[in-house]
C-alpha cells in the first residue's frame, strides 16, 4: 500500500503554523519533576552562586533557548549570582546572548551579579579543572577581563563555592558534569535538557546524581507558568500540542488501514478457496 | 614491517590507556594528556586530508562539462569564503566569519534538523504496526507520552501525568539500563579484541 | 592467518599478564600512593571481562560455539542480492555519532569488511560518505581489501569511499542527497547514530532501499526500530562482527560476552538478596 | 545587513524544505553550499584553535616533544601520496588502540557497574523489582549462546515488553524536541521574515 508521504508533511506544516497564527491558550499542568527543579532554585538567593553551562550546538536553540531563559530568569529574580559558561563551541556566542538578554531585563550588573568565562574545549578537562581552581580553566572571561578583577568571582574558587550547576544541554554533556563533577566532587548537578534527551537522564535522577531535570519545550512553558511569566515556550505549545495530536492520530490512521487492507486480504483469499 | 606494526602500536597504547585510568602518578597522567593532545593533532591531519579530497573531487567534476558542474562550484566557493573570512578576519565575535555562520551555516543546519519533524510523522504512519504484543506495547508507550507530555493530555485526565513518569521512570529505565549493560559488554569485547589484535578490519584485515 | 593467530596469542597473553600485574599491585600501590584506589570496581570488572573474554576465545580454538541466529544478519545477502539485482548501489553509514576511537565503529568496520567482500563478488557499488576522515581513511583500506579478497580489485573506486563533511546536518543533508540521486538497492546504517539517523533512514526508505540498522544509541534506536526493514539492537551489532565473520575466534568473543551477562544477573540477584537483610555490600561497592 | 541576514536566511530554509516534495536544483545548491561552509568552517577551527596552538606554536618554541605528533600528523599526512598510504596505519592505530584502551574502564563503570548499583540499590520496592525484572530479562535476552527456547523463551519476551516501553517512551519524546525545532523554523519564517505572529 503506497502513499505519498507529502500529505503527512503538509498535515504537520498545519498542524504546527496553524496554532501559531491564531493562539488557543491550552493550560500547562506543572509535573513534579519540574517544580522539584523550581523549588531547588527558589531556595537560592543573593548568597548564592550557581554556574550555568551552556552545553548544546546551535541546532537546538529553537528548544534550548526557552529552558535557559526560564531558569535564569528565576535566578535573576533570586538576585543568585549567576557565572555562565560554554563546552561546547557553537554554545559560546548563544549562551552570552542568552545571558546579557534575561540580565538586562532585570538591570543586573556585569561583573557584580552575572559574568560570562566564555569556552574551553577538552570539556572532561575542563570540569574536572574546575573542581580545583575556576580561575585555572578560566585566568580570564568572555572579554578577557582577568578572573582577579571581576568582583563576583572573588569568593568563588572551586565547585566547593557554588551552590548549584546547571546544565543545559541538548547531548551527553550532563553525563561529564554527573561522572566528574557530581562524582568525584559532590557539585550538585541540574540538567535543562532537550526533550530527547530526557529518558537518558531520568535513571541519573533515579540514582540521586542529578538533583532535577528539566525537559524541553514541555518543561520551559511549565517553568513560566511557575514563574507567572508566559514567554515564548507557552506561546509554542499549541503548536506542540497540535502536532502532536497530529502525529498520535497518524499512528492510529496507519493502524486502522493497515488492519483494514490485512483483512481485504484475508477474505480475498478466503473466497479463492 | 607495515603490516606488523600497526597491530603492535594499537596493543601498546590500547594498554597504556587502560593502564593510565588506575595510576594516578604524576608522569602517567602527563604522558596520558600528552596522548590526548596526540590525538587531535592526528586527527586534525586527517582532516586536512580530507579536506583536500573533497576540494580535488570538486575541481573534478566541475571540470566535467555539462549543467552539473555549477553544483561543485557552490561547495568550492563555500569552502572559500569561510577560509578568506576566517583566516582575514579572525573568528571572533562581530567577525564576518561568524556572521555567515550564524546567518547561512546555523539556519541551514537548524532546518535540515527540523526536516525531522516531518520525518518522524512518516516513520510514525508507517512503522507503528500493532500487530504482536510487542508491538501494541510500543504504540501504546509512544502514543502515552506524545499526549501525555503536553497540554492535551492533561485534559484528558489530571493522572495522565503520573502515569507517564511512572512509565518513564520504572519499565523505561529497567530497559535501558540493561540495553547500556549490554552494549557495555560489547563494546568491552570489541575493544578488547582491537588491542587484542583480532579485530583489524580498520587495516583492512580481519 | 596463521601468524595472524601466532601474534593474537602473543598479544592477547600479554595483555592477560599485564593485567595480572595490575591485579596484585593494589596493595603495595596504594601503601605508594599512585594507585587510584576509588577506582578498584573498574579495575576487578576489567580483569573479569578480560580473562572471560580472551580464554573464551581461547576456547574456541578447541570447539565451535553455538550462537543463535539474528534476523538481522540473514537479510544483509538478501539485502545485498536486491541491490545487485536492481543494478543499485549499496550505501553504508557508521553513523555520525561515532569517531574511529569508539569500538561501536570497529565492529561496524568489521561487518563493514564482510559486505565488502560479498560486494565485490557481486560487481555492486558501494558508496561509502563519512563524517569524519579518520573513518574515510580506514574504511578505505577495509574496502579495498574486500575487493582485494574477491579478486576484483579493479573495480574498487576510492572515491566513492570519501570524506564528505563534518558538520553533522551537512553530513545528513549531503547524504540525502546522494540517496535520492544514486538510488541505492540496500542501505546499511550501523554504528553510533544521534539526530542524523531518521533523516537517513526516512529518505533510504522513500528511495525503496531495504534498511539494516543497528547502533548502540539508546534513543535512535526507537527510530531505527519503526523506520528500518531490521534492526540490530544495542548488543546484537557487536555480537554481529563473530557471526559474520564465522571466525571461531570470535564467536568465541560472544561466548564470553554471554558468560559475563551470567555473572552479572547472579550478581544483581545475590545483591538484592544481602540488601533485603540490609546488607549493602555489592551496592555500596558497586557505586 | 540583518534584513538581508533574513533574506537570506528565509530563502535556504525554503531551499532546504523543497526537499520535502522531491531532489531539486534548489535543494541541490543549498545542499552543496551546506557542505563547503561547513568543511571551511571545520578547517578554519580546528587549525586556528588545534593545529596552531596545540602544534606549530609550541614546536616554533622550541618543545621537542611535540616532534612525536608532529610524525604521527605527518604519516596521516602522507596519505595524499596514494602509493605511501599504507605509512597512515601508524596513527590510525595510535587512534583506535588508544580509544579502545580509554573506552574500557569508562564503559564498564558508566555502563555497567553504575547501572548494576543502581539496579540493586533500590530493588526493595514494588518498582524497585518490577525494575530488577525487567533489568534481568531484558540482559537475558541478550543472550545469544541458547536458542531463546525452554525457560529462556518467556524471560526473553518479557525483556522485549520492558524494551518496546522504553522505545516508545524515547520515540515520543524525541518527536517533542524534533516538533520544538519546527516551531522555531516556523516562527522564524511567519515572524522574523513575514512579520505574521509577534517574536
Amino acid at each position: 500500500m503506497k502513499f505519498d508521504r507529502r500529505f503527512i508533511f503538509i498535515l504537520i506544516v498545519l498542524a504546527v503554523m496553524i496554532p501559531l497564527l491564531f493562539p488557543i491558550d491550552l493550560p500547562v499542568a506543572i509535573t513534579d519533576e519540574t517544580r522539584a527543579v523550581y523549588d531547588r532554585i527558589n531556595v537560592l538567593d543573593s548568597n548564592s552562586v550557581i554556574l550555568m553551562s551552556f552545553d548544546h550546538e546551535a541546532s537546538s536553540l529553537p528548544e534550548v533557548r526557552p529552558l535557559a531563559e526560564a531558569v535564569l530568569t528565576h535566578c535573576f529574580q533570586r538576585d543568585v549570582k549567576t557565572v555562565g559558561l560554554a563546552l561546547f563551541a557553537e554554545g559560546t556566542a548563544i549562551g552570552y546572548d542568552i545571558l546579557n538578554d534575561v540580565a538586562a531585563r532585570y538591570g543586573k550588573m556585569y561583573g557584580i551579579d552575572y559574568v560570562y568565562l566564555g569556552y574551553r574545549p577538552q570539556y572532561s578537562a575542563a570540569i574536572l579543572g574546575m573542581g580545583e581552581s575556576i580561575r585555572g580553566v578560566f585566568p580570564a572571561d568572555y572579554d578577557d577581563t582577568p578572573y582577579d578583577s571581576i568582583p563576583l568571582l572573588s569568593g568563588v574558587r572551586n565547585y566547593d563555592d557554588i551552590d548549584l550547576v546547571i546544565s543545559v544541554a541538548d547531548g551527553s554533556l550532563p553525563t561529564y558534569w554527573v561522572e566528574y563533577a557530581q562524582a568525584r566532587y559532590g557539585q550538585k548537578i541540574i540538567a535543562a535538557l532537550a526533550a530527547v534527551m530526557v529518558t537518558a537522564y531520568t535513571p541519573y535522577v533515579d540514582a540521586g546524581q542529578i538533583d532535577g531535570l528539566l525537559g524541553g519545550l514541555k518543561g520551559a512553558a511549565e517553568y513560566e507558568k511557575l514563574l507567572g511569566q508566559p514567554a515564548a515556550a507557552t506561546r509554542r505549545m499549541d503548536a506542540q500540542s497540535l502536532a502532536h495530536l497530529s502525529i498520535a492520530v497518524l499512528i492510529v490512521i496507519g493502524n486502522i488501514i493497515a488492519f483494514a487492507v490485512r483483512r481485504g486480504k484475508r477474505i480475498t483469499e478466503e473466497g479463492r478457496s | 614491517m607495515l603490516k606488523k606494526s600497526p597491530i603492535l602500536v594499537c596493543a601498546v597504547c590500547g594498554v597504556f590507556m587502560i593502564t593510565q585510568y588506575f595510576i594516578t602518578a604524576e608522569p602517567v597522567t602527563d604522558l596520558y594528556r600528552s596522548v590526548l593532545d596526540w590525538m587531535q593533532i592526528i586527527f586534525v591531519c586527517a582532516l586536512l586530508v580530507g579536506i583536500i579530497n573533497v576540494i580535488l573531487r570538486q575541481v573534478r567534476m566541475a571540470s566535467r562539462p555539462g549543467r552539473e558542474r555549477i553544483y561543485p562550484f557552490i561547495t568550492l566557493f563555500g569552502i572559500a569564503l569561510m577560509v578568506i573570512l576566517g583566516f582575514g578576519w579572525g573568528i571572533a565575535r562581530g567577525s564576518p566569519f561568524l556572521w555567515v555562520f550564524d546567518n547561512l551555516q546555523a539556519p541551514m543546519q537548524s532546518t535540515v534538523f527540523s526536516l525531522l519533524a516531518f520525518y518522524v510523522a512518516s516513520a510514525a504512519y508507517r512503522g507503528f504496526r500493532a500487530r504482536r504484543a510487542e508491538s501494541i506495547i510500543l504504540v501504546l508507550a509512544a502514543l502515552i507520552i506524545l499526549l501525555g507530555r503536553v497540554p492535551i493530555g492533561e485534559i484528558v485526565s489530571p493522572h495522565v501525568p503520573s502515569v507517564v513518569g511512572w512509565v518513564l521512570a520504572v519499565p523505561a529505565v529497567a530497559a535501558k539500563r540493561a540495553i547500556l549493560i549490554g552494549i557495555g559488554l560489547g563494546m568491552t569485547a570489541t575493544a578488547i579484541k582491537v588491542i587484542a589484535g583480532m579485530e583489524r578490519a580498520y587495516l583492512g584485515g580481519r | 592467518m596463521g601468524g595472524g593467530r601466532r601474534f593474537f596469542a602473543r598479544a592477547g597473553s600479554g595483555f592477560l599478564f599485564g593485567m595480572a600485574i595490575l591485579f596484585t599491585l593494589p596493595e603495595k600501590a596504594i601503601a605508594a600512593d599512585w594507585f587510584a584506589a576509588e577506582r578498584t570496581p573498574e579495575l576487578v570488572a576489567v580483569v573479569v571481562c578480560a580473562i572471560a573474554i580472551l580464554v573464551s576465545v581461547y576456547a574456541a580454538r578447541r570447539r565451535r560455539f553455538y550462537v543463535r541466529p539474528l534476523a538481522g544478519l540473514t537479510a544483509i545477502d538478501d539485502a545485498l542480492g536486491r541491490a545487485t539485482e536492481l543494478g543499485s548501489p549499496v550505501v553504508y553509514i557508521t553513523g555520525w555519532g561515532g569517531d574511529l576511537a569508539r569500538p561501536t565503529t570497529m565492529a561496524s568496520l568489521a561487518i563493514l569488511s564482510h559486505i565488502a567482500e560479498r560486494v565485490a563478488a557481486y560487481g555492486t557499488r558501494i558508496l561509502f560518505p563519512s563524517h569524519d576522515p579518520m573513518v574515510a581513511s580506514a574504511a578505505q583500506d577495509t574496502i579495498r581489501q574486500g575487493y582485494m579478497k574477491a579478486g576484483r580489485p579493479e573495480l574498487f573506486r576510492a572515491e566513492d569511499v570519501a570524506f564528505v563533511t563534518q558538520s553533522q546536518l551537512g553530513y545528513a543533508a549531503a547524504v540525502d542527497g546522494i540517496m535520492s540521486r544514486e538510488k541505492p538497492g540496500a542501505v546499511f546504517l550501523l554504528g553510533t547514530f544521534e539526530g542524523e539517523a531518521l533523516i537517513l533512514a526516512e529518505t533510504a526508505h522513500n528511495v525503496g532501499a531495504v534498511q539494516i540498522s543497528g547502533t548502540d544509541s539508546t534513543i535512535q534506536l526507537s527510530f531505527f526500530l519503526v523506520a528500518c526493514d531490521y534492526t540490530l539492537i544495542g548488543e546484537e551489532l557487536f555480537a554481529a562482527s563473530g557471526y559474520i565473520s564465522g571466525d571461531p575466534l570470535i564467536l568465541g568473543a560472544v561466548r564470553g560476552q554471554d558468560i559475563l551477562k551470567i555473572i552479572i544477573v547472579a550478581l544483581l540477584l545475590l545483591g538484592v538478596l544481602l540488601g533485603g537483610f540490609g546488607v549493602d555490600v555489592i551496592a555500596d561497592w558497586l557505586s | 545587513m540583518s534584513e538581508l541576514g533574513t533574506w537570506i536566511t528565509a530563502l535556504l530554509t525554503l531551499a532546504i524544505y523543497s526537499f520535502l516534495y522531491r531532489d531539486n536544483p534548489f535543494y541541490r545548491a543549498a545542499e552543496y553550499l551546506l557542505i563547503g561552509l561547513t568543511v571551511g568552517y571545520s578547517l578554519v577551527i580546528s587549525v586556528k584553535t588545534v593545529l596552531w596552538p596545540g602544534l606549530i606554536v609550541p614546536l616554533v618554541s622550541g618543545e621537542v616533544a611535540k616532534i612525536i605528533p608532529l610524525v604521527l600528523g605527518g604519516m596521516m599526512l602522507i596519505r595524499l601520496v596514494p602509493r605511501l598510504s599504507s605509512w597512515s596505519r601508524i596513527p590510525l592505530a595510535v587512534i583506535v588502540g588508544a580509544g579502545a584502551g580509554v573506552s574500557i574502564p569508562a564503559m564498564l563503570k558508566a555502563r555497567v557497574l553504575q547501572q548494576m548499583g543502581a539496579t540493586i540499590s533500590h530493588a526493595l520496592s514494588l518498582n524497585g523489582i518490577i525494575m530488577l525484572v525487567g533489568v534481568i530479562a531484558t540482559i537475558l535476552y541478550f543472550y545469544f549462546s541458547r536458542e531463546q527456547k525452554g525457560l529462556l523463551q518467556p524471560i526473553a519476551k518479557i525483556g522485549t515488553y520492558y524494551m518496546m516501553v522504553f522505545f516508545g517512551a524515547t520515540f515520543g519524546y524525541t518527536v517533542m524536541s524534533r516538533i520544538s525545532l519546527l516551531i522555531g523554523r516556523m516562527e522564524f519564517l511567519l515572524g522574523d521574515w513575514l512579520h505574521l505572529v509577534p517574536r
